[in-house]
């Protein structure tokens, strides 16, 4: 079974960290994984974005033309990828800051107000983390162990972040 | 006499650098033609050689030996 | 009598295949004399050009490499780097290091490179015969400059050692000529520093040669190396350049 | 050792120093800036070893030279605008019989083109590229493992017959971060090849060199370079199958669009058609013998490339008229999807009434 996430937003909002946490996830579990950021030129634009694959086989593509999940951290990115979702997939949204308009009626919609719960927690910028918390328990894709474990590898040495990034990533998973 | 040359009649290339420079006048060209087709710089053997080298110096084929006793 | 002059132990045994008159000739006799008195010979590797020097591997019994037109710094500079132990020395010409080499020799020149470039200058392209060089002189005849160089169309002579000495990273630069006993002793000073400034490991070091090139000037050996005094040093001043040893001469 | 994610430009800069390479010649470009990053974050820093960013492409390849020259393991890596640049270079490597690995992340082109994957340097690198008769190596992985076991065989490969070597990969391999696992450590002590210039000490002096005024030495260089060429074709090359032994299609492709046509005929077997995969990964030495083996059994190719149509001439030719080569391709940086060569197959299945 393949799934690809695409996950977007403005540059420094952290889509790329939570999607490398994601892909760290999977091979934990020993998965087959990749991830492909936009680069060049395209990262200066509105969004940035970057490309999941989780497979259970050998992944032919990390591109996501109709990817099943997109996690759309503002406006922008919104509206650019909601009609690349595949029919019957589900996109989430960073309810804080987009105004959902969807216009489509064949795909679920998962409002996650993550800018305000890490404001609540106390750390504005752990929003991606939240989202990424929410995100593994409606997708179901990696368990929340080995997001906190890998979590723990990539962030080795700064013990404090890590605690923050495990109260944010705990409280989002805690939604559902 | 305090000083002789030996000039390298196959190297030389008879470009007359040395004839021109010699302070002694010492050094002529020739109507000899070597391997090459060159005509060779011949020495003037009549003991006014100091051995001051200038003619090893200058020569571009490092065809001349400079002796000084 | 005592031999007091004779050929150099790391020049080859081989008469050079350059033109009666040649300033190569005379570069490569002095270099050599100073190989073997700073006692070189079993470290120094050269990075000849292509062009009439192409075949300086046949006369200096040192290791050498031939380069890309051009590419002698960037090939000396991945040399060094790689082998520090070895003294490095490119030999190029004025279209080589003052055309299609700029940009590699001012970089180079810019890291402080440990190498030393043995740039001939004698204003015209030799080996592909006698077309002009970034160094020709204004109003100089060659063959693509029939009616003589033109700064409204050929631009100027270029002064690649005034050009290199406002880059930090050089050591040392200077113009000398090998067209007289003195000018000869004096090139000879120069490279000896040159060589002294690479051991000392003190950055990039260059000695810029007016040397005579008699067949594609169209004149006489003698006349030719009187031209260099002539004509030629009037836009290429000879002296230092730029020194940053301190020292008037080198060990 | 543990798996670790990593993109393919770094996994390559991390097997090269694992695999001796002390020194590293570079020059910006998207898309394998993270390469010449990692080098200069990683081997920099490593006793005796050496990264410049050159001031050029040319100059990094002449740096390369040098370092060859003096008997180290060197590389630098570039993408195809770069790569041209480079073609001088590589030239004068391969006439001076100097080991060097050299990286291409092909983009699209010609001219600038895009940032994005293509494969359009096929004939670019398995031609040689340069001027002159020479060709060299070319290795073309399809996934970021890949990209590291290649590049500790490619320092090997390109010392023992002293050719230079060209990875091909692209855009999105370099770019796409896969759990990859490196399974050699570096050399203890730096690799230094024999007769390198290291000064004649104790020794004659020794040239490099490839200019003579004899166009018969010349010749002669050519005879033993060419002779070289054809042991590495006949010892070293290598290609992977996929589900050919009852295949009816045989799709060939190399590198990032293998992957891809992978994923298009694991859908295509679902749908019933047999269909294979021959994938070339040495792209020169081509896999020739093996194409003409496979067409023992099937007559139908589909030559499918990130390009205009360029390995299909390497397999055209291999068959010498023996099968019936049809080409998928997408070009300037556009990636196709599995699900589109999925439709490319259908079609020609049913075109050609296989069952």
């Amino acid at each position: 079974m393949l799934v690809k996430t695409i996950i977007a937003g403005f540059g420094g909002q952290g889509v790329l960290s939570i999607g490398l946490s994601l892909t760290q996830a999977a091979m934990l579990e020993g998965r087959y994984v990749t991830y492909l950021p936009s680069y060049g030129a395209e990262v200066r634009g509105g969004t940035a974005n970057c490309t999941v694959a989780i497979s259970d086989e050998e992944i032919a593509s990390p591109v996501a033309s109709t990817p099943e999940f997109v996690i759309a951290m503002n406006q922008p990115s919104l509206i650019r990828f909601q009609n690349q979702i595949q029919s019957g997939g589900v996109l989430f949204l960073n309810s804080s800051l987009t105004q959902a308009e969807i216009s489509r009626g064949d795909i679920e919609v998962v409002q996650v107000p993550a800018d305000n719960i890490a404001e609540e927690l106390g750390n504005r910028k752990s929003a991606n983390v939240v989202m990424l918390g929410a995100f593994i328990k409606k997708s179901n894709l990696v368990s929340l162990d080995s997001v906190v474990k890998g979590l723990k590898d990539t962030l080795k040495e700064k013990q404090k972040l890590r605690a923050i990034n495990k109260e944010a990533l705990i409280t989002g998973y805690n939604l559902f | 006499m305090k000083g002789y040359i030996e000039i390298d009649q196959v190297l030389c290339k008879g470009c007359e650098i040395c004839t021109f420079f010699c302070p002694k006048g010492m050094i002529n060209s020739s109507d000899k033609l070597n391997p090459s087709g060159y005509r060779v710089a011949v020495f003037n053997d009549n003991s006014e050689c100091t051995g001051c080298a200038i003619c090893a110096v200058v020569c571009p084929e490092v065809a001349i030996e400079v002796y000084r006793g | 009598m005592k031999k007091i002059y004779t050929r150099p132990k790391s020049l080859k045994r081989t008469p050079f295949h350059y033109c009666p008159g040649c300033g190569h000739s005379i570069t490569h006799k002095i270099m050599t004399e100073l190989i073997d008195e700073m006692n070189l010979q079993d470290k120094t590797i050269g990075i000849p050009p292509p062009g009439c020097s192409v075949f300086a591997y046949n006369y200096f019994d040192i290791d050498m490499a031939e380069s890309a037109h051009g590419r002698g710094a960037a090939v000396a500079t991945g040399l060094k780097r790689a082998y520090p132990e070895a003294i490095v020395f490119t030999y190029q010409g004025d279209g080589d290091l003052a055309a299609i080499g700029t940009a590699e020799t001012i970089h180079a020149s810019n890291r402080g490179e440990n190498i030393t470039a043995i740039f001939i200058n004698n204003a015209v392209y030799g080996m592909t015969g006698g077309q002009m060089a970034p160094t020709t002189l204004l109003s100089q005849k060659t063959t693509t400059t029939p009616y003589g160089r033109d700064d409204k169309i050929e631009g100027y002579p270029i002064k690649m050692s005034e050009i290199l000495a406002l880059v930090k990273g050089s050591a040392y630069i200077e113009r000398v000529a090998v067209n007289s006993p003195a000018n000869i002793i004096k090139a000879k000073k120069a490279i000896r520093k040159a060589f002294q400034v690479q051991i000392d490991c003190l950055g990039f070091s260059m000695v810029e040669i007016l040397s005579p090139c008699p067949t594609n000037w169209k004149m006489s050996p003698v006349e030719s190396w009187k031209w260099i005094d002539e004509v030629m040093v009037k836009e290429f001043p000879l002296g230092v350049i730029k020194d940053i040893t301190g020292k008037k001469d080198a060990g | 050792m543990a798996k670790v994610l990593m993109n393919g430009n770094s996994a390559i800069g991390e097997a090269a120093i694992r695999a001796g390479c002390q020194c590293y010649f570079g020059y910006p470009i998207t898309p394998q800036n993270e390469l010449t990053e990692y080098m200069a974050t990683h081997l920099s820093r490593k006793k005796g070893c050496t990264f410049i960013q050159a001031e050029s492409e040319i100059s990094a390849i002449n740096m390369v030279y040098g370092a060859s020259l003096a008997g180290v393991r060197a590389m630098t890596s570039s993408s195809s605008p770069g790569i041209s640049l480079k073609q001088e270079g590589i030239s004068y490597l391969a006439a001076c019989e100097l080991p060097a690995v050299i990286v291409n992340m092909t983009r699209g082109g010609p001219g600038l083109g895009s940032i994005s994957a293509a494969q359009s340097d096929y004939f670019q690198a398995t031609r040689g590229g340069g001027h002159g008769d020479y060709r060299t190596i070319v290795l073309a992985p399809s996934s970021v493992q890949e990209l590291a076991d290649l590049t500790y065989k490619a320092f090997d490969l390109s010392d023992k017959y002293r050719v230079p070597l060209v990875i091909l990969g692209d855009g999105m391999l370099g770019q796409m971060i896969e759990p990859v696992e490196f399974s050699y450590e570096a050399p203890k002590e730096p690799i230094i090849r024999n007769n390198a210039l290291r000064g004649a000490k104790g020794r004659t002096s020794r040239i490099v060199k490839t200019f003579t005024s004899n166009p018969a030495t010349v010749e002669e260089i050519n005879w033993s370079l060419f002779r070289r060429y054809q042991l590495i074709k006949q010892e070293e090359v290598v290609w992977d199958t996929f589900m050919v032994e009852d295949a009816q299609l045989i799709v060939v492709a190399f590198g990032i669009a293998a992957r891809i046509a992978k994923g298009a005929i694991k859908s295509a077997r679902i749908e019933g058609m047999k269909v294979g995969m021959l994938r070339p990964i040495t792209l020169w030495p081509f896999p020739a013998e093996k194409v003409r083996e496979v067409a023992n059994r099937t007559n139908y190719f589909l030559v499918f490339e990130m390009n205009m149509g360029q390995m299909i001439e390497d397999v055209q030719l291999a068959l010498e008229g023996a099968g019936e080569v049809s080409f998928y391709g997408r070009t300037g940086g556009v990636i196709p999807t599995p699900n589109e060569v999925l439709r490319v197959i259908s079609r020609l299945y049913y075109q050609k009434g296989l069952k």
